[in-house]
């Protein structure tokens, strides 16, 4: 993620809470913002990177199981990759490493807290895949261009990533159970044409990259579009 | 003479006649034999199947090679072949919807990703089988006896089960001869008849429309498996003879094994892919989950035949050099 | 060593970690476009992480024999495994950066890496929640290692062929190779033939 | 020869043209001072002069026969001398045509050549495999044996052993021997070129004899063209060049055919099949489809691995590719790079043994190559074509002169 500095710094200062914000940086964290939150949906590292797939592809295949999964994925994981990034600035790579590991292994605990009210049976059909989610390998990530960036931002980017990731796994839960099943976070939809294979591993394979597909299909579009803009308004 | 219409084309200037459309209607017609066959066991049903997973493979190509920006080719008709393919393998009695989802499956998944009609890495009829075998394991492998006119709408309870299940449990299931060639018991709608098969074999044989280097090496590995290794307790003879005319196993050979596009292109390749081909549809006969191993077996050997494309490469390369280095210094 | 090979064969095609069970689908995608050299360093040091990690927790399982409430049984266990495999990471990050620093300094990502990824851990939790002797066990991770570095060649094979088609724009890269891995997965499922326990 | 000899058979449409005799292009022609006094069978040194000044172009390999003669005599020492009427591309029998009309011509030019380079052994070479003639081609034309080629389409590559093991033989055209007769009875220098006319679009297809430098146009005009052509190609029909506006293009000694096609429907887009027919058919048994990918692709540094460079542009794989690929003309894409990448870096980056072998086929390709080479910008004056061919000549002898003082100071 660039930071693009050329902005105008004629703005007017005032001071606001004591700290001297004036327009031009005002502006800087409005487009910072738009940018982390478009980054929600396109370039976000866990589904383009393809960092926690393996839950998403082999136990997502109900709706319910969708959201504990993505439950305990924001509660183990925001604060372990913040920890271990917070701990790189001092720490070589490796001890950072560890640390992320042991703070998500601490916050799997209140992480089987919350999603065991969500039904009796969940952790039966998500099986390994919980334990699986506090080690994913999470931490290479985040740390491309570490150096760089203001810390306050590392936790927005973690945030919006890990919220997208969360999106994404509802959506594809939710479409496996419609397919599998017929039913919908358990109530059945009275469709009677159920296709049982949609629940296997090797089509959540294949769905999820269908779906990146179309998340790439709607940013060229975007892009496209973007261009488009920028090219009709170079012509007038 | 008016120079207008000229326009400068690479050599050579002549081509064969013989261009994609005429030889994939050379397999289009080897197959009707099939349907012929299956309309007189399982009546019109048959034709209206077959015609659907035709229709839908046609259509979802046309709109893939759209989406994808491809130039929109209406003679291109490979996908009518593996949409008359996939509804052979399958009952009679199975409900249109699942046709059309395997058709669908064949099609966008394992053709439109990869570039669409010519550039698929995974036999298209084999993987919608597949496919369809894991969705509707039921509906997939229960059958109804031939010889009774099917509605052509409406449900129909399936109830009984083909020899190749009898024989996963072990059962010799009692056929006769004449009930085995003509293919008068139950099983899938297009693949238990076996004189129409090697009639549609021999067809593609002559028009050299596939090599048969492939099959035959599947076929002598098939059949040295069986009467190697039989899983029920007869003489070989009548064990070879039961499994390869109940399970799909000649139809897989003919149609599925011989396809060009995921096959490897050397000659030397060509006898390895078959021989494994063969070696795998045993095995998942015997161990694997379904009754029906030819699909499976086809699928985890096209995973293989870029490796043996490019390697054969390598090894003609070799052995190039090697033959030139040996010849006796000619007298140039 | 009868009962080795026959959990080594399973791991390596019935219950392949990446086709069958859809665990380390990331390390591939980051190592397959690496160098061989990388790659294979990737291979060897999680060899190594799997195998001294089964050979520890299996040790260390009878003790947590007599936890049986929901909670211990299911958060408590993966954690003890999860500490120890960060003492063993410890040990041999200590142990190489202070004798070999220059190699540990240039690959530290991979090592880590490799230590910290789905496909180790899983494999763990999948032997210890089996009933396997000792020898299953350690047959079962070193054949899920192979069956490992099968799929990453196998995979890196099929991307090398891939980039030859023309794919079209919206499924270059990662969504191609996802389904590339599903088409394999769906061949090899064949050999299971039903859903396998989660 | 193999086995079963790889290429394809391919129905020759020979038949109007062959049967009918060789038209005249009214031209007249144009003679030269014989300082030698007349002699039955001249010796080797006036032939090659006679040769020179009649400026007499072999239209097998474009050399000239002066040349030839000269080479044969002082370094060459052939074993054998063969007559080429091995037309074994569709559509062209120029050379055959003057075998069996112009018997006689070829037959006194033959000895000429024989008796002066103190040789017994001739023959003329035929191609076998044409099944539409309506006249026998006979096994002895005038006391001079017939040698039979047979097998499939690309059939240069099983001349090797007629006459012989050795490979040491002398090659010349129909036309070249033609003219030398008529150079050593008439003393005329040859201005006029034996050409085949026709093509789907061509009413009477038909061996005309048309000077030298007529443009291709006249030269289609002169047998009534039918149909609009949407190709003119000059030279064989499988590895001739579609020219763009017929009246700028010029006749050489070597266009030994011009055709005009229609293409009845526009090609549609297919992808490869897979079918594999082009590996089957390649005589060379390269892999043209995976060529094929990977030029399309610009991925030339792995060409190296398909051995390119072996191929003989003959143009068999894109001829029955089902897909209508355009494969013959990507390989040979390919190929030039490689050919261009050794010849610059002198040395591939494959080990030094393969590049050997490259060398050693670079020869033989050369040789093969300057039969196809159609050269076309030259003046009205046919002095102006005889320098430009030297000049190409000098060329090569010295490219290889330079290879071998290379070869010669490496330890």
């Amino acid at each position: 993620m660039q930071e693009n500095r050329n902005l105008p710094n004629d703005a007017k200062t005032d001071t606001f809470f004591g700290s001297r914000i004036n327009r031009a940086s005002v502006l800087r964290i409005s487009r910072r913002l738009t940018v982390s939150v478009g980054n929600l949906f396109f370039k976000n590292p866990i589904l383009v990177g393809g960092i926690i797939l393996s839950p998403v592809i082999s136990a997502v295949t109900t709706f319910r199981s969708g959201v504990a999964i993505s439950i305990a994925v924001i509660i183990i994981c925001i604060p372990s990759i913040i920890i271990s990034e917070l701990s790189s600035k001092y720490a070589p790579f490796w001890v950072s490493a560890i640390i992320g590991a042991l703070v998500s292994a601490l916050m799997s605990v209140p992480a089987y807290k919350m999603i065991s009210p969500l039904s009796p049976d969940i952790f039966d059909n998500i099986g390994i895949y919980f334990p699986i989610i506090m080690l994913s390998s999470f931490s290479s990530a985040f740390t491309h261009n570490r150096k760089r960036r203001i810390f306050i931002w590392s936790v927005t980017d973690v945030v919006c990533a890990v919220c997208g990731f969360a999106f994404f796994a509802i959506l594809i839960g939710s479409i496996r159970e419609i397919l599998a099943y017929g039913t919908f976070n358990g109530k059945l939809l009275g469709i009677e044409f159920k296709m049982s294979g949609v629940a296997m591993p090797f089509f959540g394979f294949i769905l999820v990259g269908f779906i990146l597909a179309i998340v790439q299909k709607i940013k060229n579009s975007t892009v496209f579009f973007k261009n488009l803009i920028k090219r009709r308004k170079e012509v007038q | 003479m008016n120079t207008s219409r000229i326009q400068k084309k690479a050599p050579p200037h002549i081509r064969t006649s013989r261009t994609a459309p005429i030889i994939l209607l050379d397999v289009i017609i080897s197959i009707l034999p099939l349907y012929f066959m299956a309309y007189i066991y399982y009546g019109l049903r048959v034709i209206v199947l077959g015609a659907i997973g035709a229709l839908t493979c046609f259509l979802l190509n046309l709109i893939a090679s759209a989406l994808s920006s491809q130039k929109v080719n209406i003679y291109n008709i490979a996908p009518i072949v593996t949409g008359l393919l996939i509804p052979l393998a399958l009952p009679a009695a199975i409900d249109y919807s699942i046709v059309i989802c395997a058709c669908a499956f064949s099609i966008l998944v394992v053709e439109m990703p990869f570039g669409g009609c010519g550039f698929n890495f995974f036999n298209p009829a084999a993987a919608g089988i597949a496919f369809a075998a894991f969705c509707w394991p039921t509906s997939v492998f229960t059958y109804t006896e031939p010889l009774v006119k099917l509605p052509v709408f409406g449900k129909i309870v399936a109830s009984s089960y083909s020899p190749a299940y009898y024989l996963k449990l072990g059962a010799v299931p009692k056929l006769d001869l004449v009930d085995l060639l003509t293919g008068e018991f139950v099983g899938p709608m297009g693949t238990s008849c076996v004189f129409a098969l090697i009639a549609g074999f021999i067809f593609l044989l002559v028009r050299k429309v596939i090599n048969w280097r492939t099959v035959l090496s599947y076929f002598v590995a098939v059949i040295a498996m069986f009467a190697l290794f039989p899983r029920i307790h007869s003489d070989s003879i009548s064990s070879v003879l039961l499994e390869l005319c109940s399970g799909s196993v000649i139809f897989g050979g003919i149609f599925m094994v011989s396809e060009p596009v995921t096959a490897p292109k050397r000659n030397i390749p060509k006898y390895i892919y078959g021989f494994l081909i063969g070696i795998f549809t045993v095995l998942f006969r015997y161990y694997g989950g379904f009754e029906q191993g030819v699909a499976f077996a086809v699928l985890i050997l096209n995973i293989f035949s870029p490796l043996l494309d490019l390697y054969s490469e390598k090894v003609i390369y070799y052995s190039r050099r090697v033959r030139i280095a040996r010849k006796p210094k000619s007298s140039e | 060593m009868k009962e080795f090979l026959i959990a080594l064969l399973s791991a390596v095609t019935l219950q392949n970690i990446l086709f069958t069970r859809g665990l380390g689908a990331n390390p591939i995608f980051s190592i397959s476009r690496r160098s061989y050299k990388t790659s294979a360093l990737f291979c060897g040091f999680m060899a190594y992480f799997m195998l001294s990690l089964t050979a520890l927790s299996f040790w260390v399982s009878p003790l947590l024999e007599n936890l049986h409430t929901a909670f211990s049984s299911y958060v408590l266990r993966p954690i003890v495994y999860l500490l120890i495999l960060t003492i063993i990471f410890a040990v041999t990050c200590f142990v190489l950066s202070k004798l070999f620093s220059d190699f540990f300094s240039e690959n530290e990502k991979t090592i880590t890496s490799a230590c910290f990824n789905c496909a180790v851990f899983g494999t763990v939790l999948l032997t210890l929640s089996k009933p396997y002797s000792f020898m299953q066990s350690l047959g079962y991770a070193s054949g899920a290692c192979i069956g490992f570095i099968l799929a990453l060649i196998i995979v890196s094979e099929g991307q090398r062929r891939i980039e030859l088609s023309p794919v079209p724009k919206s499924f270059k890269g990662l969504p191609v190779s996802l389904i590339y891995i599903g088409l394999i997965s769906l061949a090899v499922y064949g050999l299971v033939g039903h859903q396998l326990p989660a | 020869m193999p086995l079963f000899s790889k290429g394809i058979i391919l129905e020759q449409h020979k038949e109007p043209a062959l049967s009918k005799n060789i038209l005249q292009y009214p031209s007249e022609p144009s003679f030269f001072a014989n300082p030698y006094p007349y002699s039955e069978f001249p010796s080797i040194e006036q032939l090659t002069d006679i040769a020179r000044r009649a400026n007499i172009i072999d239209e097998h390999d474009g050399a000239l026969l002066a040349d030839k003669l000269s080479f044969s005599s002082t370094k060459g020492h052939p074993v054998g001398i063969i007559a080429d009427a091995l037309d074994d591309d569709p559509y062209i029998s120029s050379q055959l045509a003057l075998a069996l009309h112009q018997s006689d011509l070829i037959s006194r030019g033959l000895h000429l050549c024989a008796v002066a380079l103190k040789i017994k052994s001739i023959c003329i070479m035929v191609y076998k495999n044409i099944y539409d003639l309506s006249i026998q081609i006979p096994t002895m034309i005038k006391n001079i044996n017939v040698v039979r080629i047979k097998g499939k389409y690309p059939a240069e590559n099983r001349i090797d052993n007629i006459l012989g093991k050795s490979k040491r033989k002398l090659i010349i055209g129909t036309g070249a021997l033609l003219h030398l007769a008529r150079a050593v009875d008439e003393n005329r220098i040859q201005t006029t070129c034996f050409v085949t006319v026709s093509g789907n679009c061509i009413a009477k297809p038909a061996n005309v004899e048309f000077p030298i430098g007529l443009p291709v146009s006249s030269a289609l005009d002169f047998c009534t063209v039918a149909l609009d052509p949407t190709r003119v190609v000059v030279g064989g029909s499988m590895t001739g060049k579609s020219i763009l506006d017929p009246s700028s293009e010029l006749l050489t000694a070597n266009s030994r055919a011009v055709l005009a096609f229609e293409d009845r429907r526009e090609r549609r887009a297919f992808n490869c099949i897979g079918c594999s027919r082009c590996t089957e058919v390649c005589p060379q048994e390269l892999a043209p489809f995976l060529i094929y990918k990977y030029t399309a692709l610009e991925k030339y540094d792995e060409l190296y691995r398909f051995d390119v460079a072996r191929c003989d542009e003959c143009g068999s794989c894109s001829y029955v590719c089902p897909a209508e690929l355009d494969l013959a003309d990507y390989v040979i894409k390919g190929k030039n790079y490689i050919l261009k990448k050794m010849s610059d870096s002198g040395v591939t980056s494959a080990s030094e043994q393969q590049d050997l072998i490259h060398r050693k086929n670079l020869k033989k390709l050369k040789k093969r190559r300057m039969r196809f080479v159609v050269i076309t910008d030259i003046s009205d004056s046919v002095k102006q074509i005889r320098n430009s061919l030297i000049s190409v000549k000098r060329s090569i002898t010295a490219n290889n002169k330079t290879k071998k003082t290379q070869e010669e100071n490496r330890p």
